[in-house]
């Protein structure tokens, strides 16, 4: 049951709120009125094009970073548990990640390229 | 049996997010009107959240040139659907819990980057250079905040002993984890603060893009997104409650209308916060986040850890 | 045309108004508007239901305003408030009907709200596009798939070209620039500015002034005081105001709206400010400061924004002297003097210098205010120090749109439009010009 | 949902995310290819675990371990285009082939 | 009841899953792309669910939506044309990869067929968290503290070649060779534009003929 509310939920929200959408628009936008706003100037091309990203080391970063949550939600669990191995454990793995931040942030990843 | 568990977990969900979206928008705008000085009786109009209604009604929906059309429909209704998903894993009582999840904590940080997911698909769908700005601002900000809530939310998991929400409310029966990890809190409503791009954080429709993501939505397309953006605040304001101040439990009233009322006070500081702190600028926020706040949740988890194991 | 129950319930909303100010007008519009409950001005066409256009706007914009009139959703009405409508050089045939024009801007709000009502009611028709219903470059049928490109990048598919690849400023990784025009009518510029933007990603590569932005007007106080005995008192209030009214509208770009809001309530009424109201002035600002300065307002601008000294002094007035430039007209003429008047200073030059000189002169004007009233100080200069840099009877403050060619590229948008909105980048002008 | 089924829709991402692979020109889309059969190597690693290894940890471990590969490939594959394009403007494998001579 | 509602979800995730997955390579806009694999993950992930593998799932969703939203930045970044505007056909091979995807497909499902697999269910009252958890501070000790290592490697590793400016200076600092003239632009960017620009006259040609 619980599952069920957990894929339903969303479904069902997600429905709700097209439905809502497509019955309460009116919208066919004529061309002058469909240009992207820039407070009276106009585009010269499509706004999507090979855009700078100016935080792409951060992105690369995060990536690596982020998978060391993969290891520390079931660490969480079994914490108390298993007492001061695992602080040492974790401390160990987090010195070893902080590290990395620390050399990133020593280049200066975090700053906008 | 399947009315008692699956329809009324559903309903309670889906009529919480959308009232709540109501209460968000009415306090939203009568503090602002009271922080503005305007007149107090129009400020604190009930109705006022209909007449808003009303009037995204009657306006047209503007599509942008070429957009994703299939993008743009879809964004406010997955982030609605986001926050559906993560107020589903919020217990009511001890024994109404929508889903009660055993990995509920998980869920929440996938709902929380699914999110970034579906705001960025939202600015870009737009094919307007504006929102699209926005919707990268808004990535940058995604993922540095994402971080800290997983700590945070793991040094709250720690005393619980479990992912599972209603497990993290039980550990909270003798100390609220809001005295237990001071630092818990203040740090995730910053998460709060990005998850919903409000306030200082408003990256993604910041005044200085001129609303950024909204800037080319008009009518009923913009009302789903602000109400799905309304919802969300609902969300965490659940989640912050639960997690940090005890769920539902609570002396003399009945367990859920004590954890509307510790939403209600989560999100009353969110709106606070949103009125008087200037928005900051990108750039810095990710130096701020991955430099200062970083390390100060590894301090909250040790803390908390510290604290679990004596 | 049955009116539904929403257009009933819509009928009793704040009106949501975009403003597009013309020349000759101060923002003084925009901020009563502001203040005024029931009508919320938004930031772009997009959320408002009215177009507002403040003073006169001159022929070569017009053809902007037609855009952004445009781009409002249906239904939608456009009322003029000091200057004659302008859109028979769009469409010819279609004279706006006289009832939009609205004379002063005291019956402004309450016509606001009026035609709001009618639209809604449908007794008022929304108005129609004025420019034609057609792609900007045709497309259709044309190209590979009929989809109007060609090839990769080539072609215009859909309308409009892709944006190229341009050499980067900052990482040295060639990608596309996204270029359009911004403004005159984009709510964090100037009014009247308009630009052609070439970004990438989120940084400035390009900013070429299309348009100065509309010269403001300099308060009567200081023209007079050129040539006739001018109550000094009168002088630093007007000071005041307009520095309030600057604070305000970056305040309102930081999203501070309830502070903004606050403090236009401070600058409104002042031309009309006792001698005791000046203590409670004073006090007020002072708390006001001490709002900001805790919740960050000053800091936010540290480092951005830097002018060089060559700059500086190009613009003069609190800029120079956010920059430690003790340049003021006023510590030359006697009476100032004998007030004991003298300089004050920043060091740094950046947005946070300004912003804290703009509140130190506040301080300052007030003070001078209130000693000079109390003593009935008089005052003809050929000199004279206004809140946008010196004015003498030759020469009003000049427009310095053109530096920021060279200011601005490099510059983050947030980075550009906070140091933007921190410069009197338009020039002055009284009616009847200067010579 | 059989074990059977469940190896049939691994084996399906496998082959799906083998022809995006073998058949893209641009880096990026030849790391979607590997992702994806990356992907039916982790429900493969699930549906053993779940339905014929009795729910040993070791299988979930393999899991974590293939999402781990995945985001190494993905971090270093992303800074090695980066590298590349800002050297020699190039997105396509034909294109680095070229740089040899 | 609960039964052939679990198999319906199966079979509507399985379906999304692989339908997703090949539209990643039919489509043309790269946000697309990248979110379709992403749709395609999310589905993978709600099997794991049903399947009882409840941390695997929903950490399967957190850890693809990030890779996914990364992913999407740097396709838009560094493909051109990134929201297929223009459509276009950028394979090689597709007959060969086709033919090869199929093979694996049908060799592995034939052996999924055929194959003896122990039915040996994990038990009903396993808590799968508790039991990863255990593992990582048990025996497996050392993959988890070598996969830290791993990551730090990767970290160090994406930093030094992406990153543009570090204490040393830029980092493709004497990758460029000299100009052509003293103080000119290097002598391959040059060429290398030269080379861009035939290959995309070669893929328009090669397009022309695809769609004759």
């Amino acid at each position: 049951m619980d599952l069920a509310n957990l894929l339903l939920i969303p479904l069902i929200a997600a429905v709700l709120i097209l439905a809502l959408e497509k019955c309460l628009r009116r919208n066919h936008s004529s061309y002058p009125q469909a240009r992207p706003y820039s407070g009276g100037g106009d585009l010269s091309s499509h706004a999507w094009c090979r855009f700078h990203v100016r935080y792409y080391p951060m992105a690369l970063l995060l990536i690596a970073f982020e998978m060391e949550m993969m290891f520390m939600y079931p660490w969480a669990v079994v914490y108390v548990a298993e007492g001061i191995k695992a602080l040492m454990e974790m401390g160990m793995f987090l010195t070893i990640l902080a590290l990395g931040i620390v050399y990133a942030w020593r280049e200066g990843v975090f700053r906008w390229q | 049996m399947i009315l008692n568990e699956l329809l009324l977990p559903i309903f309670v969900v889906l009529i919480t997010l959308i009232l709540g979206a109501g209460v968000v928008d009415y306090l939203h705008h009568a503090t602002s009107a009271l922080g503005k000085q305007m007149s107090l009786r129009r400020s604190l109009n009930p109705l006022a959240p209909l007449y808003r209604l009303g009037l995204a009604l009657s306006q047209q929906s503007v599509i942008t040139e070429h957009p994703d059309r299939l993008n743009l429909r879809l964004a406010p209704a997955l982030y609605f659907a986001l926050a559906a998903l993560g107020l589903a894993v919020v217990p009511w009582s001890a024994d109404f819990i929508p889903a009660d999840l055993v990995t509920g904590m998980v869920l929440w940080g996938a709902v929380e980057v699914l999110a970034t997911v579906v705001i960025f698909l939202c600015g870009w769908s737009a094919n307007a250079h504006l929102p699209l700005l926005g919707a990268y601002r808004y990535v940058s900000l995604g993922l540095s905040y994402m971080l800290v809530s997983m700590f945070v939310l793991i040094g709250v998991a720690l005393p619980a002993e479990s992912l599972q929400l209603s497990a993290v409310v039980e550990s909270q029966r003798e100390i609220w984890n809001v005295l237990r990890q001071p630092m818990g809190l203040p740090l995730f409503l910053i998460v709060g603060l990005g998850l919903t791009f409000w306030g200082p954080l408003d990256f993604a429709s910041s005044p200085d893009l001129d609303r950024g993501i909204s800037a080319d939505q008009s009518g009923a397309s913009r009302l789903v997104w602000q109400l799905a953006r309304y919802a969300m605040l609902v969300a965490f304001s659940f989640m912050a409650a639960t997690v940090f101040l005890g769920g539902w439990l609570g002396p003399w009233l009945p367990g859920p209308l004590w954890l509307v009322l510790k939403a209600t006070l989560v999100l009353l500081i969110l709106l606070w916060m949103g009125h008087n702190l200037p928005v900051m600028t990108p750039d810095k926020f990710i130096s701020v986040a991955w430099v200062l706040l970083l390390p100060l949740s590894f301090v909250d988890l040790i803390w908390a850890g510290a604290l679990a194991l004596w | 045309m049955a009116v539904s129950l929403w257009q009933r319930l819509a009928a009793r909303a704040s009106v949501p108004v975009f403003v597009a100010s013309g020349k000759d007008e101060p923002d003084e519009i925009q901020d009563m508007l502001w203040q005024t409950g029931r009508i919320k001005l938004v930031f772009t066409p997009r959320h408002a239901s009215l177009l507002v256009v403040t003073g006169q706007i001159p022929v070569e914009q017009s053809q902007s305003l037609a855009i952004i009139h445009d781009q409002l959703p249906h239904p939608r009405a456009t009322l003029w408030c000091g200057g004659q409508p302008c859109f028979e050089f769009i469409a010819a045939k279609r004279a706006p009907s006289p009832q939009t024009l609205v004379a002063s801007a005291e019956d402004l709000p309450q016509r606001i709200k009026e035609t709001q009502k009618q639209l809604l009611s449908g007794k008022r028709q929304s108005e129609p596009d004025l420019n034609p219903d057609r792609p900007p470059a045709p497309w259709q049928g044309k190209g590979d798939h009929g989809q109007g490109g060609e090839g990769m990048m080539g072609g215009k598919p859909y309308g409009r070209p892709m944006a190229m690849m341009e050499a980067d400023l900052r990482d040295g990784l060639m990608l596309d620039a996204l270029e359009f025009s911004v403004g005159p009518f984009y709510h964090g510029l100037p009014a009247g500015l308009m630009a052609s933007v070439s970004l990438q990603g989120d940084v400035i590569l390009k900013w070429q002034v299309e348009s100065p932005p509309f010269p403001t007007a300099l308060p009567s106080v200081f023209v007079r005081a050129l040539h006739q005995d001018t109550p000094l008192a009168d002088l630093e209030i007007w000071r005041v105001r307009v520095h309030l009214q600057r604070l305000a509208r970056m305040m309102a770009l930081d999203g501070l709206d309830c502070a903004a809001v606050r403090t236009l309530r401070l600058a409104g009424p002042l031309p009309c400010i006792t001698q005791a109201g000046l203590g409670a002035l004073q006090k007020q600002v002072g708390s006001l400061e001490k709002h900001l300065r805790k919740r960050g307002f000053f800091a936010l601008g540290a480092g951005i924004g830097e002018l060089d000294a060559q700059q500086a002094n190009l613009m003069g007035g609190y800029v120079g002297r956010a920059c430690g430039m003790q340049e003021d007209a006023r510590s030359t003429s006697k009476p100032y003097q004998a007030l004991g008047f003298t300089v004050s200073c920043q060091d740094k030059g950046d947005v946070q210098s300004r912003r804290l000189q703009l509140f130190a002169e506040v301080h300052q004007a007030i003070a001078l205010a209130a000693k000079a009233g109390r003593e009935e100080v008089m005052l003809t200069h050929e000199e004279i120090e206004t809140p946008v840099g010196r004015l003498t009877k030759r020469q009003a403050p000049k427009d310095h749109s053109e530096m920021l060619q060279s200011l601005l590229p490099g510059m983050e948008w947030r980075e550009a439009l906070m140091t933007l909105a921190s410069l009197p980048v338009a020039g002055a002008t009284r009616e009847g010009g200067w010579q | 949902m059989t074990l059977t089924m469940l190896l049939i829709v691994g084996a399906a991402l496998i082959g799906t995310g083998l022809y995006g692979a073998l058949s893209q020109q641009s880096f990026v889309m030849l790391m979607m290819g590997l992702e994806l059969m990356l992907n039916g190597i982790m429900l493969y690693a699930v549906a053993f675990w779940a339905l014929a290894g009795h729910g040993i940890p070791e299988g979930q471990l393999l899991t974590i371990i293939v999402m781990a590969v995945m985001a190494i490939e993905m971090a270093m594959g992303f800074a090695l285009v980066v590298a590349v394009f800002r050297t020699s403007q190039a997105d396509t494998t034909e294109a680095l082939q070229d740089l040899k001579h | 009841m609960v039964g052939i509602w679990t198999d319906i979800t199966f079979y509507l995730c399985a379906a999304i899953a692989v339908f997703s997955g090949w539209r990643v390579f039919r489509t043309d806009s790269m946000v697309r792309a990248s979110f379709l694999l992403l749709i395609s993950f999310l589905a993978v992930g709600v099997i794991m669910l049903l399947l009882a593998a409840v941390y695997l799932g929903t950490a399967l969703f957190f850890m693809m939506a990030v890779e996914m939203m990364v992913m999407a930045l740097f396709m838009v970044m560094f493909m051109m044309n990134p929201a297929g505007l223009n459509p276009m056909n950028m394979v090689h091979q597709p007959w060969v990869a086709a033919l090869l995807g199929f093979a694996v497909f049908t060799g592995l499902s034939l052996v999924a067929v055929y194959g003896e697999f122990p039915a040996n269910p994990a038990p009903a009252d396993l808590d799968p968290v508790r039991s990863l958890g255990r593992e990582l501070l048990g025996d497996s000790m050392l993959v988890f503290e070598s996969a830290g290592i791993a990551l730090l490697a990767t970290m160090i590793g994406t930093v030094v070649l992406s990153s543009h400016r570090g204490r040393y200076g830029p980092a493709n600092e004497g990758s460029e060779p000299p100009g052509l003239d003293p103080g000119g632009p290097p002598a391959k960017s040059a060429a290398q534009k030269q080379q861009q620009r035939e290959e995309q006259k070669e893929q328009e040609e090669d397009k022309q003929d695809h769609d004759q």
